[in-house]
C-alpha cells in the first residue's frame, strides 16, 4: 500500500520523457517505440494498482500527499498552496483511463508516426504527466499549472505530425483553451479572494471550498464564479458555442493524437465541471441549471445534426464526440446521483468508444490517404475485421445496449428525467414553463440523430461494392488488432455489467450529492 | 414431477443463454480458424435450439400447474433512486411466446442449412442467426420494461445484420440502414415513454418494493400513474409507449421497411419479419396492456392504427408482383389485425391470431423461398406460373398456408373469428372494416398461388424442385397450420387459448363472446368470395369467359386507374418520407454544417483578424519621424492631464 | 494714482508671472521639438526646455524658499546636465552626418513599422 | 571624515564602481587597441566587488548618506544586486559582441560602468536633485552607448531618436519636480511626503504627478511614452538592448515605487492614474507585437507590454503589489536576458533578425533552441516557468487588492493571451519550418560566453519557477519596511 505514491505516478511519464528525450537514448526509431510502449505500459500497470487497493466506500481524497519545500514550508507558502494530491472516485477512474488510452495510443503510433520520434515520445509522456496532474490535484493553483503545462506538448503533437492546415489548428487549439483557462484563473482568484475576506486564510486548497461548505458568498459573485469556470470547462468539453477548435484540431491531427485529444482531454472539462462547479458552487448550479441542461441538449441535437452533413469522416466522429459530450452536460445539469453518475459514466464511455472510433478512421487513412466518405465505399468487402471492429464501436458509439455506451445514456437520461431542479425557467423575465423532463426527452431525439449519421457513414463507407482503387485495401495488422481488440473487450465487459464500473464512482458520486 | 419442472422454470435463462454460447462458439470458432465445416455450425444451432423447444415444453407443462408468474432479478444498474434490474418472467404468455419462437426458428434453421448451403457467409449467417435467438428469447423472458427495451434494440440490431447481410449489394445496405433508423425511432418512443412511466411512479416502487417497472406489479403502478399525472399526460406516455411496437410491428406510420427488409434472405425473412421480431411489438403491448387499458383514448388509437395498417397494406398487396413483397404486406395486414383486436380490448384474439400466424406465415415465406431458390432467384411473378408441377409439396403446402391466411376453415379462419367477435361486441366499424381486409387478403394470396403455381411457366428459368431438407420443415410447418387454430378454439371442450391466456390477466377478462352462429359464416363466405374472384381473374380455366365478358384484370387497371397508382406507390408513404429527407432534413443539416463552419468559426477567425488589424493600426503610429514619436508624447501627456484633472475636480 | 504706484504695479513682478513665463517657455520648446525638422534646432528647442525648468525653480526658490535657496542649486544642476546633453547630442548628430550628409529628420526614417 | 564613515557602510558599492570607472578609462587609454579585450575583465572584477562589497553592509535599519539625499535600506539592496546583475550579463554579452565596434573597444565597458552607477544612485536616491542627476547619467550614458557603433547607420539614428525622446522626457519630468518643489519648497523625498500627506490633492499635484510620470514613463517604456523603445532596441548594439531593457527599467521602477510610496498620497485618483497608463500600455505592447515581422522590435514591444503588467502591481497600491513587483522583475531579468542572449548568438551566426530566418533550429540545435523556447514560454507566462509564478503572483496581488480591480484583472489575463500568440508564433518557426542554412555555423560553438549567460538564465528561469517560495519571501521584506517608511513619515 505505501508504495502507491500519486507524486510517483504523475512524474513516472515525465522521467520517461526525460530518459527519451536526453541525448544518451538511442536515435534509432525501433528502439524509441519499444522503450516508449514498455514505459506506457509500466505506467498503466501501475495505476492499476492504484485501482486495486482504492476503497471506494471512504468519503473524500484517498492517497492523499503533500510535497512540501526541504525546509519543510510548503511548496508556494506566498501564494498559499501547496503541492496537495488527492483522488476519489471520479478522478482515479479517469487517472485508469488516461493511462490506458496513453497505452493504446503509444501502440498505435507504430505507422502514423514516421519523423522525429525522440521528439514525439516525450511529448506523448509530458502530455501525461499534464493530464494525470490536473485529475490527481487537490490544489486549486496546481490545477491551473497542469491545466496550462497540457497546452504546450499537444502544440507540438497537432502541429509537427499533423497534416492539412496543422498550424492553424494548433495554434487555434492553444488560444482557445488558454482563453479559456484565463476565465478559470479570475474565477479561482475571485472565490479565493473571497474566502480571504471571510476567513483571513489565503488558500487554494480544494478541500475548504468543497467538503466543508463554511463558505457563504453572495449569488452574485457566485454566478460569475460559476460562469467563469463554466466558460473554461465548455471550451474544453465543447460545448456547442466554443466547440470550433474541436473539428479542425482532430482533423489535422495525427491519429494516436486525435484518441488522445478525444480520449481524455475532453474529459477534463468534464471532470472540471464536477470538481469546481458541482463541488464548490452547488447552489449557484441549482439556480443556472436550466442553462446548462439546455446547452446540453443544444449539444447534442446540434452536433448530430451537423455531423450528419459532414464529408470528412474525422470531422463527423469529431462532432460525434461534441453530441456525446452533451449527455454529460445533460447529466451534470441534472444534480442528482443517477445524473451525476451517468455523466462520469459517459465520459469514460465516450472516451473508449471515441478513441475506437478514431483508431478506424487511422486505420482506414493509413491505407486509403484519404478521409472523404465519398471516395470511399465497400471497404468492408477483402477486410471483415477492420468491419466488424468497426461495427461494434460504432453501435458502442450508438448506445447499442449491452456495450458500455447504453449503460452510461440510459443512467443520464433516468436521472436527468427523475430530476426535479427546475420545472421551468424564466428567460428575461418571462417564464417559460418548459421543464427538464421535457427538456430530457427532446434531448432523447439525439439518439436518431446519432443512429442516422453513423450509420449512414457506416454503410457508404463499409458497405456497398468496393471501389475499384481500393481493392488492396489489406486487412487489420497485428498492432491495429491489440488496440481494437483491447477497446473492444473494455467497450463489451463494462457493457454486459457496469455494475463494475459504478461501484468505483458511485460512493464518491452519492457522497459528493449529499453535500448539496 | 413437480420438482422436475421446477428446476427447469428456476433457471429458465438458459433458454436465452444457449444461443449466445452458439454464437460466441461460432464466432471465435471461425475467427480462430478451429473448424470450418458448415455441418458443425449447423449442429450448434440446431441443438441449442432444439434444447431450447425442449425447454419451453417442460415451462408450457409447468405453467399448467403454476398459480401465480415465477420471476428471478438481480439489480443491473443502480445509481442514487434509480434501480434497474433484469432477470426473467415465467408466466403462461411468456410460455407460449417461448414455444412459438423456439419451435419457428428450430424449422427455419434447418430450412436455411439448406438454403443457405452454397453461401460463402454461411458461417456468418448463423452466428447473427443465433445473436437473434438470444435476443429474441431475452426479449420474451424479460422482466421488466427496462429490460425489454434492452433486447428490444438488441433485436433491431440483430435485424439490421441480417438484413444487410448480403452487404455488398447497395439495395440491401440501404434497406438494413432505414430498417434500423425507423427502429430507432421507435425505441426512441419507448425509451421517453419508459422513463416518463417511471418518473411518475418513482416513489410507488421504492414503496411496494420490486422491481422497477415489472409487468407483474404494472397494474396498480399504472392506476397510481394515472392519478398522478392526469389523464392527457398519462395518455401521452402510453401513446410514446406504444411507438415503439408501431416501428417494430411495422404499423401505419413506420411499415415502410419491412418491405424493404425483403433484401435479407428469405430464411431470415420467414424467422424476424414474419413470425417472431414483428410479433415482439404485439408481445409488447400485450406484456404493458394495463397501462394501455387504464386510458381509453389509447385502446382506440391502437384499434384505429390497427385498422389503417391493416386496410392500407393489404390493398398494397393487391398490386404487387413481387412474391415476397405481396407476403411482407400480408404480415403487416395480418400485423394491423391482431394490433386492432389488442386495441379493441380482444387481448387473448389478438394473442391467438399472433400465434396461428407465426406458423402459416413462416410457412408461406419458406414456401416462396424454395420457389426463388428453385428458380434461380427470380422473384418476379409474371416470370413464374404452373410451378405446382415441378414442386408439387411446396405448391400443396402453398395452398394450405393460403387458405389459413384467409380464414377459410384452417388455423387461420379460428383466429380471425375470435377477432371477429371480439370486434363484433364493442366497434362496428372496425368489424367492417376487418371484413374487408379478409376478403382482400384470401384475394391477393389466392391471386399469387394462381400466378405462381397454377397456369403454364412463363419464366426461362428451367424451375427444380426444393431438396428434401427444405421440404421437411415445410411440411412440419404445414401440420400445426391446420390443426392448431381448432385444436384451440375452445369448442366441444377441446383446451381453449382465450382461458389459458387469460388466466393471467383476470381483470381483463371482460371481453364476452357473442354465441351467434352468423359471424364465423359471414367471414367464411366472404373468404371464399375472395377466393373465387381471384380464380376467375388469374385462373386460366376461366380465360374464355374472362375475354367473352370483357372484365380482366388488366382493364380493371385501366379503369380503376387513380386506385391503381395509389397502391403500386405504396400510397406514396416512401416517397413522402424520401422527400422529406431529401428536401428537409439534408438541407437543414447542410445548413447547420455551414452555419458551423462560417458563422461560430467565423466569429472565432474574425476575433482573431480583428486583433491583428488593431495592432497593425497601432504600428502604423511608428512611423520612424521622430517628430511623431514627440508628438506622441506630448499630446499623451497633454491628453492624460486634461482627463485626470477633470476627473479629479469633478469627484 | 501717482506714478510711483503705476511704476511699483508696472514692475512689481510676483510668482505667478514667472510661472506664466516659463510655461510659455516651456511650450514653445515643445512646439519647436515638435515642429523643427532641423535637428540642431531640436536639440535646441530641448535646451528651450530645460531653460523653462531653470526659471521655475529659481522663481519657486526666491518667493518660497528663501531660507536655503535649494531651487538654484537645483538650476545649476540642471545647467551641467543640460550642457552634457548637448554635447552627447552633438556627437551623435556629428556621426549621423559623417553617415548620411543631410540634418534633416526626414532623412532618418530607417528604423518604423 | 563623516565622508569615510557614510562610504564605508552606505555608499560602499557606488564608491567601488566610481573606482573601477576611472580605472577603465585610463587603461583605454593606456593600452593599445589590440589589448582592448583586458578592459572586459577588469570591468568585470568591478562589477563582482561592488555585488560583494553590497553583501558587507547590514540592511536591516535603514541609514541615510550624502545629507539625506542618498538611503540605502533594504528596498536599495534588493535593486541594486538586480542592477549588478544585470550588468554582469550585459558584459558577457558585449564579449563576443565587440568585433563589431569598430576601433574603440574600451569605452564601451567605461560607458556601461558609469550608466551603472546611475542606476544604482536612483535606486537609493532620496532628493529630487539626486534622483535627477542619478536619471540623467544612466540615460546620457546609455544615449552614447546606443549610438555606439558608429558606422552603422541604424544605431546612429536610434541614439538620436533615443536622446531626443528622452532629453523631452526629462525636462518634463523636471517641470514636474519644479511645481513639487514649488509647493512644499523641499527637495529632500521624505520631507516632502511629511507636508503633502496633509495637502489637499488639487489639479497643481496631478498636473505634477503626471509630468513625473511622463519622465519615469519614458524609462520604464509605458504607455504614451513608449514611441520610442522598438526603434533603439532594434537600432542599438544587441547587449545595449538587453540592458535598456532590463536595468534601465528596473530602475526607472524602483525610483517609481520610492516616489509612489513616498510622496504621492494613497489616493483613488493616483490608482486610477497608473491602473488607466498600465493597461493602454498592456494592450497596446501586446497589440503591437502581434504582427511584428524582426524579433528586436517585437522584444520591444514584449518589453512594453512586461511594463504594463509590474506597473498594475503598483497601480493597486499595496504592499502586496510592491512585493510582486519586485518578484515580477527578479524574474524578468532571468527570462529577458536569456531570450536577448538567444536573439544574439543567432545574430552573430546569422547576421539576421527577422523571426522566419529562425526556421528550423529546433531540428539541428536542439538545446539552444529549448533553452530559447523555455525563455519565451516564461514571457508568456507558461506554468513551471518562472514568469507563470510572477504573473500569477501579480495576479494574486491585484485580486487582493479589492473587487474593483476585477475587470483591470481581466484585461490584463486576456493580454496574456495575446502575448502567447506572438510568442508561439516564433516558436512555430523554431520547430515547424524546415532547417534554413546557417552561414558562421562555428558560433554557436566557440560563443561561450553568451551561451554562459543563456544557461544561467535558462536555469534561473527553472529554479525561480519551482522554488520560487524563498525568493518571494526575499522581495516581501521590502514592503514590510517599505509600509513602516510610509507609516512613519505620515
Amino acid at each position: 500500500m505505501q508504495y502507491l505514491s500519486l507524486t510517483l505516478l504523475i512524474f513516472l511519464p515525465l522521467i520517461g520523457a526525460l530518459i527519451i528525450w536526453g541525448p544518451w537514448f538511442a536515435h534509432n526509431e525501433v528502439k524509441i517505440r519499444r522503450f516508449a510502449k514498455g514505459f506506457g505500459g509500466v505506467i498503466f500497470i501501475y495505476s492499476l494498482f492504484f485501482l486495486a487497493f482504492f476503497n471506494p466506500a471512504k468519503e473524500g481524497f484517498q492517497f492523499e500527499q503533500t510535497l512540501t519545500l526541504p525546509g519543510g514550508k510548503p511548496w508556494l507558502e506566498p501564494l498559499g498552496s501547496n503541492f496537495a494530491l488527492g483522488v476519489d472516485g471520479i478522478s482515479l477512474l479517469l487517472i485508469v483511463l488516461t493511462t490506458f488510452l496513453v497505452l493504446l495510443a503509444l501502440i498505435a503510433s507504430k505507422y502514423s508516426i514516421t519523423k522525429r520520434h525522440k521528439f514525439y515520445y516525450s511529448m506523448i509522456f509530458l502530455l501525461q504527466t499534464a493530464i494525470l496532474g490536473v485529475f490527481a490535484a487537490k490544489d486549486l493553483f496546481l490545477f491551473i499549472i497542469f491545466w496550462e503545462i497540457e497546452l504546450i506538448p499537444m502544440y507540438f503533437l497537432i502541429s509537427v505530425w499533423g497534416s492539412g492546415r496543422k498550424e492553424y489548428s494548433a495554434m487555434k487549439f492553444i488560444l482557445y483553451t488558454f482563453a479559456g483557462s484565463i476565465f478559470m484563473l479570475a474565477a479561482i482568484l475571485a472565490i479565493v479572494y473571497y474566502n480571504y475576506l471571510q476567513t483571513g486564510i489565503f488558500t487554494f486548497d480544494l478541500t475548504t471550498y468543497t467538503y466543508m461548505k463554511a463558505f457563504a458568498y453572495p449569488t452574485l459573485l457566485g454566478i460569475l464564479a460559476f460562469l467563469g469556470f463554466f466558460i473554461a470547462f465548455a471550451v474544453k468539453l465543447p460545448v456547442v458555442p466554443f466547440h470550433t477548435w474541436l473539428p479542425d484540431a482532430h482533423v489535422d491531427a495525427p491519429t494516436p493524437v486525435s484518441m488522445l485529444l478525444a480520449g481524455i482531454l475532453l474529459k477534463m472539462g468534464g471532470y472540471g465541471l464536477i470538481r469546481m462547479n458541482l463541488q464548490i458552487m452547488p447552489e449557484i448550479m441549482q439556480i443556472l441549471a436550466p442553462l446548462v441542461i439546455i446547452l446540453g441538449v443544444i449539444n447534442i441535437l446540434y452536433a448530430a445534426i451537423v455531423a450528419t452533413a459532414q464529408q470528412d469522416l474525422k470531422k463527423l466522429v469529431a462532432y460525434s464526440s461534441v453530441s456525446h459530450m452533451g449527455i454529460v452536460l445533460l447529466g451534470l445539469g441534472a444534480m442528482n446521483v443517477a445524473g451525476v453518475s451517468g455523466a462520469v459514466f459517459q465520459m469514460v464511455a465516450h472516451g473508449v468508444i471515441s478513441a475506437g472510433l478514431f483508431m478506424i478512421v487511422g486505420v482506414i487513412y493509413l491505407r486509403t490517404h484519404t478521409r472523404q466518405i465519398p471516395e470511399l465505399g465497400g471497404l468492408g468487402q477483402n477486410s471483415p475485421k477492420i468491419m466488424y471492429f468497426a461495427m461494434i464501436i460504432a453501435l458502442g458509439s450508438l448506445g447499442l445496449p449491452l456495450l458500455i455506451g447504453f449503460a452510461a445514456e440510459t443512467l443520464a437520461f433516468y436521472g436527468a428525467f427523475t430530476s426535479n431542479v427546475f420545472s421551468g425557467f424564466s428567460l428575461f423575465d418571462v417564464y417559460i414553463p418548459v421543464s427538464i423532463q421535457i427538456l430530457t426527452a427532446i434531448a432523447i431525439i439525439g439518439v436518431i440523430f446519432t443512429a442516422v449519421y453513423i450509420l449512414w457513414m457506416f454503410q457508404r463507407v463499409f458497405w456497398g461494392n468496393i471501389f475499384h482503387k481500393w481493392r488492396k485495401f489489406h486487412d487489420a495488422s497485428p498492432h491495429e488488432m491489440v488496440v481494437l481488440i483491447s477497446l473492444i473487450l473494455v467497450i463489451v465487459v463494462f457493457g454486459l455489467n457496469p455494475t463494475g464500473m459504478t461501484d468505483i464512482f458511485g460512493p464518491t458520486v452519492s457522497s459528493l450529492m449529499k453535500l448539496i | 414431477m413437480e420438482q422436475f419442472l421446477e428446476f427447469f422454470v428456476e433457471n429458465a435463462g438458459a433458454i436465452a443463454a444457449l444461443p449466445l454460447w452458439a454464437f460466441l462458439i461460432i464466432v471465435f470458432g471461425q475467427n480462430l480458424g478451429v473448424y470450418d465445416n458448415k455441418k458443425i455450425t449447423a449442429w450448434i444451432t440446431c441443438t441449442s435450439t432444439f434444447i431450447g423447444l425442449i425447454w419451453s415444453v417442460c415451462i408450457l407443462f409447468w405453467t399448467f400447474g403454476a398459480e401465480e408468474p415465477f420471476s428471478k432479478n438481480i439489480t443491473w444498474l443502480s445509481a442514487g433512486n434509480i434501480e434497474l434490474s433484469a432477470g426473467w418472467l415465467i408466466d403462461n404468455l411468456a410460455a407460449m411466446m417461448l414455444l412459438v419462437v423456439t419451435g419457428v426458428s428450430l424449422l427455419i434453421q434447418v430450412y436455411s442449412h439448406g438454403y443457405m448451403e452454397k453461401d460463402d457467409g454461411y458461417h456468418r449467417f448463423f452466428s447473427y442467426l443465433n445473436l437473434f435467438n438470444f435476443s429474441m428469447l431475452g426479449l420474451v423472458l424479460s422482466s421488466n420494461l427496462f429490460q425489454i427495451y434492452i433486447f428490444w434494440e438488441l433485436v433491431g440490431v440483430s435485424s439490421y445484420l441480417l438484413i444487410g447481410f448480403w452487404f455488398r449489394r447497395p439495395s440491401a445496405a440501404h434497406a438494413a440502414t432505414k430498417a434500423f433508423i425507423i427502429n430507432r425511432i421507435g425505441d426512441f418512443g419507448l425509451l421517453v415513454g419508459i422513463i416518463a412511466f417511471l418518473f411518475f411512479s418513482i416513489n410507488w416502487w421504492a414503496a411496494s418494493g420490486n422491481i422497477y417497472l415489472g409487468f407483474t406489479s404494472l397494474q396498480p403502478a399504472a392506476e397510481y400513474v394515472l392519478t398522478a399525472a392526469g389523464p392527457v399526460v398519462y395518455c401521452l406516455i402510453a401513446l410514446a409507449i406504444f411507438c415503439g411496437p408501431i416501428a417494430k410491428s411495422a404499423q401505419f406510420p413506420l411499415h415502410t421497411w419491412l418491405p424493404d427488409a425483403m433484401e435479407g434472405p428469405t430464411p431470415i425473412s420467414a424467422l424476424i419479419h414474419a413470425a417472431t421480431m414483428v410479433a415482439a411489438g404485439v408481445f409488447l403491448i400485450a406484456r404493458a396492456y394495463p397501462i394501455f387499458e387504464a386510458s381509453p383514448c389509447v385502446m382506440t388509437t391502437i384499434a384505429w392504427i390497427g385498422a389503417i395498417t391493416a386496410f392500407i397494406t393489404a390493398t398494397i398487396a393487391i398490386t404487387q408482383y413481387d412474391l415476397k413483397k405481396t407476403l411482407a404486406y400480408s404480415t403487416c395486414s395480418q400485423l394491423g389485425y391482431m394490433v386492432m383486436a389488442m386495441g379493441a380490448g380482444a387481448y387473448a384474439a389478438g394473442l391467438f391470431h399472433l400465434m396461428t400466424h407465426a406458423f402459416f406465415k413462416a410457412m408461406l415465406f419458406l414456401c416462396s423461398g424454395a420457389v426463388i431458390h428453385g428458380l434461380n432467384d427470380q422473384q418476379d411473378m409474371r416470370y413464374m406460373g404452373g410451378l405446382r408441377k415441378h414442386m408439387p409439396v411446396v405448391a400443396y403446402t402453398y395452398l394450405i398456408g393460403c387458405f389459413a391466411i384467409s380464414g377459410i376453415l384452417l388455423s387461420g379462419f379460428w383466429s380471425k373469428e375470435e377477432i371477429f367477435a371480439g370486434l363484433y361486441g364493442n366497434n362496428m366499424t372496425l368489424l367492417t372494416i376487418g371484413l374487408i381486409v379478409a376478403f382482400i387478403t384470401s384475394f391477393y394470396m389466392f391471386r399469387s398461388y394462381f400466378l405462381a403455381f397454377e397456369n403454364e411457366y412463363r419464366g426461362h428459368a428451367h424451375p427444380h424442385d426444393a431438396p428434401k431438407v427444405m421440404t421437411i420443415p415445410l411440411i412440419l410447418l404445414a401440420i400445426p397450420s391446420v390443426f392448431i387454430g381448432f385444436l384451440l378454439s375452445g369448442k366441444f371442450h377441446l383446451p381453449s387459448f382465450d382461458k389459458y391466456i387469460l388466466s393471467g390477466h383476470e381483470a381483463s377478462a371482460h371481453a364476452g363472446h357473442h354465441e351467434s352462429l352468423m359471424l364465423p359464416v359471414v367471414s367464411l363466405l366472404i373468404a371464399l368470395a375472395g377466393l373465387l374472384t381471384a380464380a376467375y381473374l388469374y385462373h386460366d380455366r376461366f380465360k374464355a369467359l374472362r375475354e367473352s365478358v370483357k372484365i380482366t384484370a388488366d382493364n380493371i387497371i385501366k379503369t380503376a386507374k387513380p386506385f391503381y397508382s395509389l397502391t403500386t406507390n405504396l400510397w406514396y408513404i416512401d416517397k413522402l418520407y424520401y422527400c422529406f429527407i431529401d428536401n428537409i432534413f439534408l438541407p437543414v443539416c447542410e445548413f447547420a454544417a455551414n452555419f458551423d463552419k462560417f458563422v461560430i468559426d467565423g466569429i472565432v477567425n474574425f476575433i482573431g483578424v480583428k486583433t491583428r488589424f488593431e495592432g497593425w493600426f497601432l504600428r502604423q503610429f511608428q512611423t520612424g519621424q521622430l517628430q511623431t514619436y514627440l508628438a506622441i508624447l506630448f499630446s499623451g501627456l497633454v491628453g492624460l492631464t486634461l482627463i485626470f484633472v477633470a476627473l479629479n475636480l469633478f469627484m | 494714482m501717482s506714478w510711483e504706484e503705476i511704476l511699483i504695479k508696472l514692475f512689481n513682478v510676483e510668482l505667478t508671472h514667472y510661472i506664466v513665463l516659463s510655461a510659455v517657455l516651456f511650450c514653445i520648446g515643445i512646439v519647436g521639438l515638435i515642429v523643427c525638422r532641423n535637428v540642431i534646432r531640436v536639440l535646441m528647442s530641448i535646451e528651450i526646455l530645460l531653460s523653462a525648468v531653470n526659471i521655475n525653480f529659481v522663481a519657486f526658490a526666491n518667493y518660497t524658499d528663501l531660507g536655503d535657496l535649494k531651487g538654484q542649486v537645483f538650476a545649476i544642476f540642471i545647467m551641467a546636465v543640460a550642457a552634457a546633453e548637448a554635447a552627447i547630442g552633438l556627437a551623435i548628430l556629428l556621426a549621423l552626418y559623417r553617415n548620411k550628409p543631410s540634418v534633416d529628420t526626414e532623412e532618418f526614417k530607417e528604423l518604423r513599422g | 571624515m563623516e565622508l569615510i564613515t557614510q562610504i564605508k557602510d552606505v555608499l560602499l558599492p557606488e564608491s567601488v564602481m566610481v573606482l573601477f570607472i576611472l580605472l577603465t578609462a585610463i587603461l583605454s587609454f593606456l593600452l593599445g587597441s589590440q589589448k582592448q579585450n583586458f578592459i572586459f575583465y577588469v570591468s568585470l572584477t568591478g562589477v563582482a566587488l561592488a555585488l560583494v562589497s553590497l553583501s558587507f553592509a547590514d540592511y536591516t535599519v535603514e541609514k541615510q548618506a550624502l545629507w539625506g539625499s542618498y538611503v540605502s535600506d533594504y528596498f536599495t539592496f534588493v535593486f541594486r544586486i538586480i542592477i549588478l546583475v544585470g550588468t554582469a550579463f550585459t558584459l558577457f554579452l558585449t564579449k563576443d559582441y565587440v568585433e563589431n565596434f569598430g576601433r574603440s573597444k574600451a569605452e564601451f565597458y567605461f560607458l556601461l560602468l558609469t550608466a551603472s552607477l546611475g542606476g544604482m544612485l536612483l535606486c537609493g536616491a532620496n532628493d529630487l536633485v539626486m534622483v535627477f542627476i542619478a536619471l540623467e547619467t544612466l540615460s546620457i550614458a546609455s544615449f552614447a552607448l546606443c549610438g555606439y557603433t558608429k558606422l552603422d547607420k541604424l544605431s546612429n539614428e536610434a541614439a538620436l531618436k533615443y536622446l531626443t525622446f528622452g532629453a523631452a522626457a526629462s525636462a518634463a519630468m523636471l517641470y514636474g519636480f519644479s511645481f513639487i518643489y514649488g509647493i512644499t519648497a523641499q527637495t529632500n523625498l521624505g520631507a516632502i511626503a511629511g507636508l503633502l500627506s496633509t495637502y489637499e490633492i488639487n489639479s497643481v499635484l496631478i498636473i505634477a504627478f503626471l509630468l513625473i510620470l511622463a519622465g519615469f514613463g519614458f524609462k520604464i517604456s509605458a504607455a504614451p511614452f513608449q514611441a520610442w523603445a522598438p526603434d533603439v532596441y532594434e537600432g542599438a548594439p544587441i547587449p545595449v538592448a538587453a540592458y535598456l531593457s532590463v536595468v534601465s527599467k528596473t530602475a526607472g521602477f524602483a525610483v517609481l515605487i520610492r516616489f509612489m510610496t513616498l510622496i504621492f498620497p494613497e489616493a483613488a485618483i493616483f490608482s486610477v492614474i497608473l491602473a488607466t497608463i498600465a493597461v493602454i500600455t498592456m494592450t497596446a505592447g501586446n497589440l503591437m507585437a502581434m504582427g511584428q515581422q524582426n524579433i528586436r522590435r517585437l522584444m520591444a514591444y514584449s518589453s512594453i507590454a512586461h511594463a504594463g503588467y509590474i506597473l498594475l502591481g503598483l497601480a493597486i497600491l499595496t504592499g502586496e503589489g510592491i512585493t510582486a513587483m519586485t518578484f515580477y522583475l527578479i524574474t524578468y531579468l532571468f527570462m529577458n536576458f536569456g531570450v536577448w542572449a538567444a536573439i544574439e548568438l543567432f545574430a552573430l551566426a546569422t547576421g539576421k533578425d527577422n523571426i522566419d530566418d529562425y526556421s528550423g533550429l529546433g531540428i539541428k540545435y536542439r538545446y539552444f533552441s529549448f533553452g530559447f523556447v523555455l525563455c519565451l514560454l516564461s514571457l508568456a507566462g507558461i506554468p513551471i516557468t518562472a514568469g507563470f509564478f510572477s504573473k500569477f503572483y501579480l495576479f494574486k496581488a491585484v485580486a487582493l487588492a479589492g473587487f474593483w480591480y476585477m475587470p483591470v484583472l481581466i484585461i490584463a489575463l486576456i493580454n496574456t493571451v495575446v502575448a502567447l500568440f506572438y510568442y508561439m508564433r516564433i516558436i512555430k518557426v523554431i520547430y515547424l519550418k524546415p532547417p534554413a542554412e546557417i552561414r558562421h555555423e562555428h558560433v554557436f560553438k566557440i560563443a561561450f560566453p553568451v551561451k554562459a549567460v543563456m544557461a544561467v538564465c535558462v536555469i534561473g528561469v527553472i529554479t525561480l519557477g519551482i522554488f520560487a517560495t524563498p525568493v518571494i519571501e526575499e522581495s516581501r521584506v521590502i514592503t514590510v519596511k517599505q509600509d513602516q517608511k510610509v507609516a512613519v513619515s505620515r
